[in-house]
C-alpha cells in the first residue's frame, strides 16, 4: 500500500464543478438515446419485448373460457412467457376475448389507455373481429377495431386455445419486424 | 482461514491501482495509491460483485419458482426462452425496462417514485449484511442479525408510502393490509429469533452458525422454527399470507398502479425478500454453511463448498415455500391478524422459554451438547 | 310427487271477476288471464295459494297491445302457473309485483327497459342492461335491427 | 377510514365476466352493494326474433358459454312445444346425456374459478385439465369444444360415433377419482374451511323470496330440482338423488356442486347403458321442410307461405347447472319465433346480491361471488 494517506478526500470532491454534472448527464442521456437507436441494443429489447407479453386478465365472453383454457395444463401459455396480469398498468397486450358492447366500450378504451407503451391488441374470435353472430344487435360493437387499433385478428367462434397461442406467436413475429 | 470476498476485492483494487500508479508521475501516483481511495474503490467493487451475484441469484430463484410451481400444477412453466426458460426472467426484466414509465395524474410524485426505489434499496442492503459463507460478507458485524431484521422491517413503511401515493383505492387497501400484517408478524418473528439468540448467545450470524456445529437448531428449537417460518411467510407476503396482493379482491394490491420499471422493482424486491427469508431460515435453524459430521469430508472440503451447501439449503427452503403456495388458499385479514396476535406471540414466547431450557440442560439426548458459549 | 294439480285451486272463486279466463298450456297447470287493474289483488291471491317462487316476468309487444306474463312455481304442487294480462299500447302500466315477490325487481326493470311497460310502485325503475340514458326499447316490434354498416346510427343510440 | 364506494368490475379478477359490483365499504366491511349488469348484453332475445328456429340454437351456445348444451336443450324443449313436434326417444337420451356432461363441465369450471379466487392456483389447473377431457368428448360427437350447435328442433344433428360410450365411461371413471382429490384439496384444508364456513348465508326463505335457485337454493336445504320435480326429457327414467346441504353458506354450495357432479356421473352411466342397447333414429320423421333437414343450409328466403303448422306457445324449464332456467317461445306462424323470453338463473341469483354480501368483509366477496357461479353471458343475454 503506497501513499501516506495524507491526501484528503477533498481532492475527489474537487472534480465536481457546476458544469461537470449537467454535461455528464447530457452526454450520458444522448449516449443512451443513440444506443437505443443502435442496431446492437434494439434487437435485445425487441427480443425481450416479444418474449414476455403480459396480457390483461379479463374475460369478455365465450372466448374468455378458451383464453383461460390456454393457460391450463394442456396448452400452458406460460411456456411462451405469457402471464396474465390483472392491472392494466403491468400489461403490454390486451386480448379482447369476446363480444364488445357499447356499454363496455368506454371502459375498454380506458383500459387501453391505461396500458403503458409499447402495447398491442389481439382481437380474439369473431365477435371482437367483426361482431360475430351478434353483429346485427343493437348493443354490440361490430369489431373492436372501431375502438382501439388491433394488431392481430384470430378467427374462430371461439378460437381453440391453439389458435390463441398461434395469434400470440404471430404477434411476436410482428414485433420482431418492428422498425421504429 | 478462508478468503473474504471483501479482501479479494480490496486486494484486486490495490493491485490494479498500484500497477497504474507505477507508470504515472509521482504526485498522481501517490494520490492514486492512497489507502482511502483503495478502500473506497474496494467497497464499490465488493458491492458491485455482491449486487450482481445476488440479482442473478434472485432471477434464478424466480425461474425456480415458476418451474416448480408449474410442476405442482401439472404443466411445465416457461419453456421457450433460453434453455428450459432460463432466460425468461431476463426477457421480462428487459421488457419492463423498456416500458413507458409514467405516473398517474392524481398520484403523488415523491411518494410514487420513492416507495418502490426505497423498497428495492432496503431489500438489497440485506445481501450485504447476511453472510453466505465464512468471510463472504462485508466483515464482522457483532449485531448483524439485529441489523438484518431492522432493515427487513422497513418494508411496510415504503409499501404504505407507495400504496398511499398511488391514489388508488385498491392500492390503499393493500397498503393498509400490508402495514397491519407486517406489524402483527414483526413481534413473533423477533421473539422466535430471540430463542435462537438465547441458545447461541450472540447476535452475530457468523457466531450463530458456528454454534450450530454440534447440532442444528431446527431440532431443539422446532417451535421457534415453525413460528419463524410462518411469520416470515407473512413478512414476505407469500401465500397463504399474501393478502396485500390478494389478486381476487384487490386486483394487484398495493402495486396496482405501478407499471414498467417501478413494477419490476417491486417484483424483484419481493423475490429478494423471499431469498433473504430463506437465507435467514438456513442461517438460524439449518446450520448455515456447515454440514453435519456424517457427511464425508470430500463433500465439504472442495473450494467454495460452504457457499454451495448454503445455496442448496436455501433452495430447499424456498421449494418448501413454493410447495406451500401450491397447496394452501389465502387466509382472511381478520383471521391473519387474530392468528398473529393470539397464537403466534404466545407460541413465540413459549419457544423462548424452551430455548432457555435448552441452555440450562446444555446436553440433549439425541442431539448432543451445546458448544462452550464462552459467556 | 303426490302434489295436487294447480287446476284444483278454485281460481274463479279466489279471484272473482279479476279473472278473465283460465287457458291450458302444455307442461304447466294453465294460464290465468286477469284484469290489469286488479293486478295487486291477483298477485297476493296467487302467492297465498302457494306459488311462492317467481320464475320470470316478461313483456310481449303485440303491436296493437302489450302483454305481460308472469311465470310462477309452487313447491307444493310441483307445477308452473302462468299469469297473463293485456295492456294498452299507449302508456302500458301495471302495478308492480315486487311487494309480493321481491325477485320481480330486476325482471320488471328489464321489461320496462326492453318492452316499455311501466310498473307502478316499483322501487328502482332504472336502466339495467342498457347504459343510462338509452332512449329506445329494443324488444318493441317497431325497433329494427341494424345492419353492421349502420355504425353511425348505433353510436347515436348509445 | 371513512366509507367509500369501490367498483369491482367490469375488469376485475373477481368478476369472471363483464359485470360491475359496486361496493360501499367501511374499512374492510361491506355496507352496501349494487350489481351493475349489461356489459355483455348482446340482444339475444331480439336477434332470435330475426332467425329461424334452428338458427337460434347458435345463439344458445353463446348465451351461457360454460353450459351451452343445457341452454340448447332448454330452447329446443320450448321450441318443440311451440311447434308441436315430438323428438324420437334416442334423441331425448342423447340430449339428457349432453346436459349432464355439460353440468359436470360447468361445475368443474366453477370449481377452477372459485378456488382460484381463494388464492389457490393449483385447482384451476387441475380443473381445466379435467374439463378438457369432457370437451374432447363433446368434440368427438359435435365437432366443437364449446359452441356445439348440436341440437335441432325434432332431435339432434347426428348420432354418437362408434366407441363413444367406452371413451365416456373411461372419462367418468377418471373424474370420479379426481373428485376425491378436489375434496382433499378443499375440504381437507383447514384454511379453506375457515374461509368458507358461515359465509354468504342466504336462508331458504330469502332464497324463495328472491327467486334464487340452483345449488344456492339446495344448499339452504330446499330440495327443489326440476329434474326430479318436473321431469323433462328422460330424467323420469333415470335414478339419481338431489344433492342438498343445510348450511346455506359457501361450503354448502361447494358440497352441493360436488355431490351433483357425482350424481351426474351416476345418471350418465345409466344413460350410456341405455344408448348402447337401443340404436335408433335421432331426428323426428316428417319435419316440415322449412325447418330444414339436419345438415341442409337454411336460406333466408324460407318457406313461410307454405307452412301449415298451427300457432302455439311453448314453455320449458330445466335445471341448468346454475339453477332454474326457463324459456317462453311464442310461435305466431312465421318462420321466426315471434318472441323468445329467457329466464336466466344467474341473473336472478345476482339480483339478491345485497342479501348475501352485506355484513361480510371485502375479502369474502370473491368466495361468495364464486359460490354463486356467475356466468355473465347468460345473465345479460
Amino acid at each position: 500500500m503506497a501513499g501516506d494517506a495524507a491526501v484528503p478526500f477533498v481532492e475527489i470532491e474537487a472534480l465536481r464543478s457546476r458544469e461537470f454534472i449537467p454535461a455528464a448527464k447530457e452526454a450520458l442521456s444522448s449516449m443512451i438515446a443513440e444506443q437505443g437507436q443502435s442496431k446492437l441494443i434494439r434487437p435485445v429489447f425487441n427480443w425481450a419485448g416479444r418474449n414476455s407479453l403480459f396480457p390483461l386478465h379479463w374475460g369478455l365472453a365465450c372466448c374468455a373460457i378458451e383464453f383461460a383454457a390456454a393457460f391450463g395444463a394442456r396448452w400452458d401459455a406460460e411456456r411462451f412467457g405469457v402471464v396474465p396480469r390483472s392491472s392494466p398498468r403491468q400489461c403490454d397486450l390486451m386480448i379482447v376475448n369476446g363480444t364488445v358492447t357499447w356499454k363496455v366500450a368506454h371502459k375498454l378504451i380506458t383500459l387501453y389507455e391505461q396500458m403503458p407503451e409499447p402495447k398491442w391488441v389481439i382481437a380474439m374470435g369473431n365477435c371482437a373481429t367483426g361482431g360475430g353472430p351478434f353483429r346485427t344487435a343493437y348493443s354490440v360493437v361490430p369489431g373492436v377495431d372501431k375502438l382501439v387499433p388491433v394488431d392481430v385478428y384470430i378467427a374462430g367462434c371461439p378460437p381453440r386455445p391453439e389458435a390463441m397461442l398461434d395469434g400470440i406467436l404471430r404477434l411476436e413475429d410482428l414485433i420482431r419486424l418492428r422498425k421504429e | 482461514m478462508t478468503v473474504s470476498l471483501y479482501s479479494v476485492a480490496h486486494d484486486l483494487v490495490a493491485l490494479v491501482l498500484t500497477a497504474i500508479g507505477s507508470v504515472l508521475p509521482a504526485p498522481l501516483s501517490r494520490w492514486i495509491t492512497n489507502a482511502g481511495l483503495i478502500t473506497a474503490l474496494g467497497v464499490i467493487v465488493f458491492a458491485a460483485i455482491l449486487l450482481i451475484a445476488s440479482m442473478l441469484n434472485t432471477i434464478v430463484l424466480i425461474w425456480f419458482e415458476r418451474k416448480l410451481l408449474g410442476r405442482f400444477m401439472d404443466r411445465r412453466g416457461a419453456m421457450h426462452v433460453g434453455f428450459a426458460g432460463l432466460l425468461q426472467n431476463f426477457a421480462d426484466g428487459l421488457k419492463l425496462m423498456r416500458k413507458n414509465t409514467f405516473r398517474p395524474e392524481e398520484a403523488d410524485g415523491l411518494g410514487f417514485y420513492l416507495g418502490p426505489t426505497a423498497y428495492m434499496v432496503t431489500s438489497l442492503i440485506l445481501f450485504g449484511i447476511l453472510p453466505v459463507s465464512t468471510g463472504w460478507n462485508s466483515g464482522v458485524l457483532p449485531l448483524s442479525l439485529l441489523l438484518a431484521l431492522v432493515v427487513f422491517s422497513f418494508a411496510p413503511l415504503f409499501i404504505f408510502i407507495s400504496a398511499w401515493s398511488s391514489n388508488n383505492k385498491y392500492s390503499l387497501m393493500g397498503g393498509m393490509r400490508s402495514a397491519a400484517q407486517m406489524i402483527a408478524y414483526e413481534v413473533p418473528l423477533l421473539l422466535s429469533v430471540v430463542a435462537v439468540v438465547v441458545v447461541s448467545g450472540s447476535f452475530d450470524l457468523n457466531t450463530i452458525v458456528a454454534q450450530q456445529q454440534n447440532y442444528w437448531y431446527w431440532g431443539p428449537l422446532f417451535l421457534a422454527l415453525i413460528v419463524f417460518v410462518a411469520a416470515m411467510l407473512a413478512e414476505m407476503e407469500r401465500i397463504p399470507f399474501d393478502l396485500p396482493e390478494a389478486e381476487a379482491e384487490l386486483v394487484e394490491g398495493w402495486n396496482t398502479e405501478y407499471g414498467g420499471m417501478l413494477f419490476a422493482f417491486f417484483m424483484l424486491s419481493d423475490y429478494v425478500r423471499a431469498l433473504v427469508g430463506s437465507f435467514l431460515v438456513v442461517l438460524l435453524f439449518l446450520g448455515g454453511w456447515t454440514m453435519p459430521g456424517w457427511v464425508p469430508s470430500a463433500a465439504t472440503s472442495f473450494p467454495l463448498a460452504g457457499i454451495v451447501w448454503f445455496m442448496v439449503k436455501v433452495y430447499i427452503v424456498f421449494a418448501v415455500f413454493v410447495w406451500i403456495r401450491a397447496a394452501l388458499p389465502r387466509v382472511r385479514t381478520d383471521q391473519l391478524l387474530r392468528v398473529g396476535w393470539n397464537r403466534m406471540i404466545p407460541l413465540a414466547l413459549l419457544s423462548v422459554v424452551l430455548a432457555a431450557g435448552v441452555v440450562m440442560v446444555k446436553c440433549l439426548p439425541v442431539f448432543g451438547c451445546l458448544p462452550n458459549l464462552g459467556i | 310427487m303426490t302434489a295436487a294439480p294447480a287446476s284444483s285451486v278454485q281460481w274463479p272463486e279466489l279471484l272473482g271477476n279479476s279473472l278473465i279466463a283460465l287457458e291450458p298450456l302444455e307442461g304447466t297447470s294453465g294460464r290465468l288471464r286477469f284484469r290489469a287493474a286488479d293486478a295487486e289483488r291477483v298477485f297476493r291471491a296467487v302467492h297465498d295459494a302457494g306459488f311462492h317462487h317467481l320464475t320470470l316476468v316478461g313483456g310481449i309487444d303485440w303491436v296493437d297491445h302489450r302483454e305481460v306474463i308472469y311465470t310462477l312455481w309452487s313447491d307444493e304442487r310441483k307445477s308452473y302457473l302462468f299469469l297473463s294480462t293485456d295492456l294498452p299500447a299507449d302508456h302500458p302500466s301495471i302495478a308492480t309485483a315486487t311487494k309480493v315477490w321481491p325477485s320481480a325487481n330486476w325482471h320488471e326493470r328489464e321489461a320496462w327497459e326492453m318492452v316499455d311497460i311501466h310498473f307502478d310502485g316499483h322501487p328502482d325503475l332504472r336502466h339495467l342492461l342498457m347504459p343510462d340514458g338509452y332512449e329506445f326499447h329494443p324488444l318493441l316490434r317497431s325497433f329494427k335491427l341494424h345492419e353492421p354498416e349502420d355504425l353511425e346510427v348505433k353510436v347515436r343510440h348509445v | 377510514m371513512s366509507e367509500m364506494w369501490i367498483n369491482m368490475g367490469p375488469q376485475h379478477p373477481m368478476t369472471h365476466g363483464l359485470w360491475n359490483l359496486r361496493v360501499r365499504i367501511d374499512g374492510e366491511l361491506i355496507l352496501d352493494v349494487d350489481p351493475e349488469m349489461g356489459y355483455l348484453h348482446r340482444g339475444i332475445e331480439k336477434i332470435s326474433e330475426d332467425r329461424h328456429y334452428n338458427e337460434v340454437v347458435t345463439l344458445m351456445d353463446r348465451t351461457c358459454y360454460v353450459a351451452g348444451m343445457a341452454w340448447e336443450h332448454l330452447y329446443i324443449l320450448g321450441a318443440e312445444k311451440a311447434l308441436h313436434i315430438t323428438p324420437p326417444e334416442r334423441a331425448e337420451y342423447i340430449r339428457t346425456m349432453s346436459e349432464e356432461f355439460q353440468r359436470i363441465a360447468s361445475h368443474i369450471m366453477w370449481y377452477a374459478a372459485f378456488v382460484q379466487d381463494l388464492g389457490l392456483m393449483s385447482p384451476f389447473l387441475y380443473g381445466m385439465r379435467d374439463r378438457d377431457l369432457l370437451l374432447d368428448l363433446f368434440q368427438s360427437y359435435t365437432g366443437a369444444r364449446m359452441t356445439y350447435e348440436y341440437m335441432r328442433v325434432g332431435g339432434v344433428r347426428n348420432d354418437l360415433p362408434h366407441g363413444f360410450s367406452d371413451r365416456a365411461r373411461k372419462v367418468l371413471d377418471w373424474l370420479m377419482e379426481r373428485f376425491k382429490e378436489y375434496d382433499q384439496l378443499c375440504m381437507g384444508s383447514d384454511i379453506f374451511r375457515r374461509r368458507c364456513d358461515g359465509l354468504g348465508v342466504l336462508s331458504a326463505q330469502d332464497c324463495i323470496d328472491f327467486g334464487v335457485t340452483g345449488p344456492m337454493l339446495r344448499s339452504a336445504g330446499v330440495a327443489r330440482d326440476l329434474r326430479k320435480d318436473r321431469p323433462y326429457s328422460v330424467y323420469g327414467r333415470v335414478d339419481f338423488d338431489v344433492a342438498r346441504a343445510t348450511t346455506a353458506d359457501v361450503t354448502g354450495r361447494y358440497l352441493v356442486r360436488m355431490e351433483e357432479m357425482r350424481q351426474s356421473v351416476r345418471i350418465l352411466r345409466q344413460v350410456l347403458d341405455w344408448l348402447d342397447r337401443n340404436p335408433g333414429p335421432v331426428m323426428a320423421e316428417n319435419l316440415p321442410r322449412w325447418l330444414g333437414a339436419p345438415y341442409a343450409p337454411i336460406g333466408r328466403e324460407g318457406y313461410l307461405l307454405k307452412r301449415e303448422y298451427p300457432k302455439g306457445v311453448g314453455f320449458a324449464a330445466i335445471e341448468e347447472p346454475h339453477g332454474e332456467a326457463a324459456v317462453y317461445v311464442v310461435n305466431e306462424g312465421g318462420e321466426h319465433p315471434y318472441r323468445v323470453k329467457f329466464r336466466s338463473p344467474v341473473y336472478v341469483n345476482l339480483s339478491a346480491a345485497r342479501k348475501y354480501l352485506v355484513g361480510y368483509h371485502v375479502a369474502d366477496i370473491p368466495p361468495i361471488m364464486g359460490s354463486v357461479d356467475v356466468c355473465v353471458g347468460e345473465s345479460d343475454r
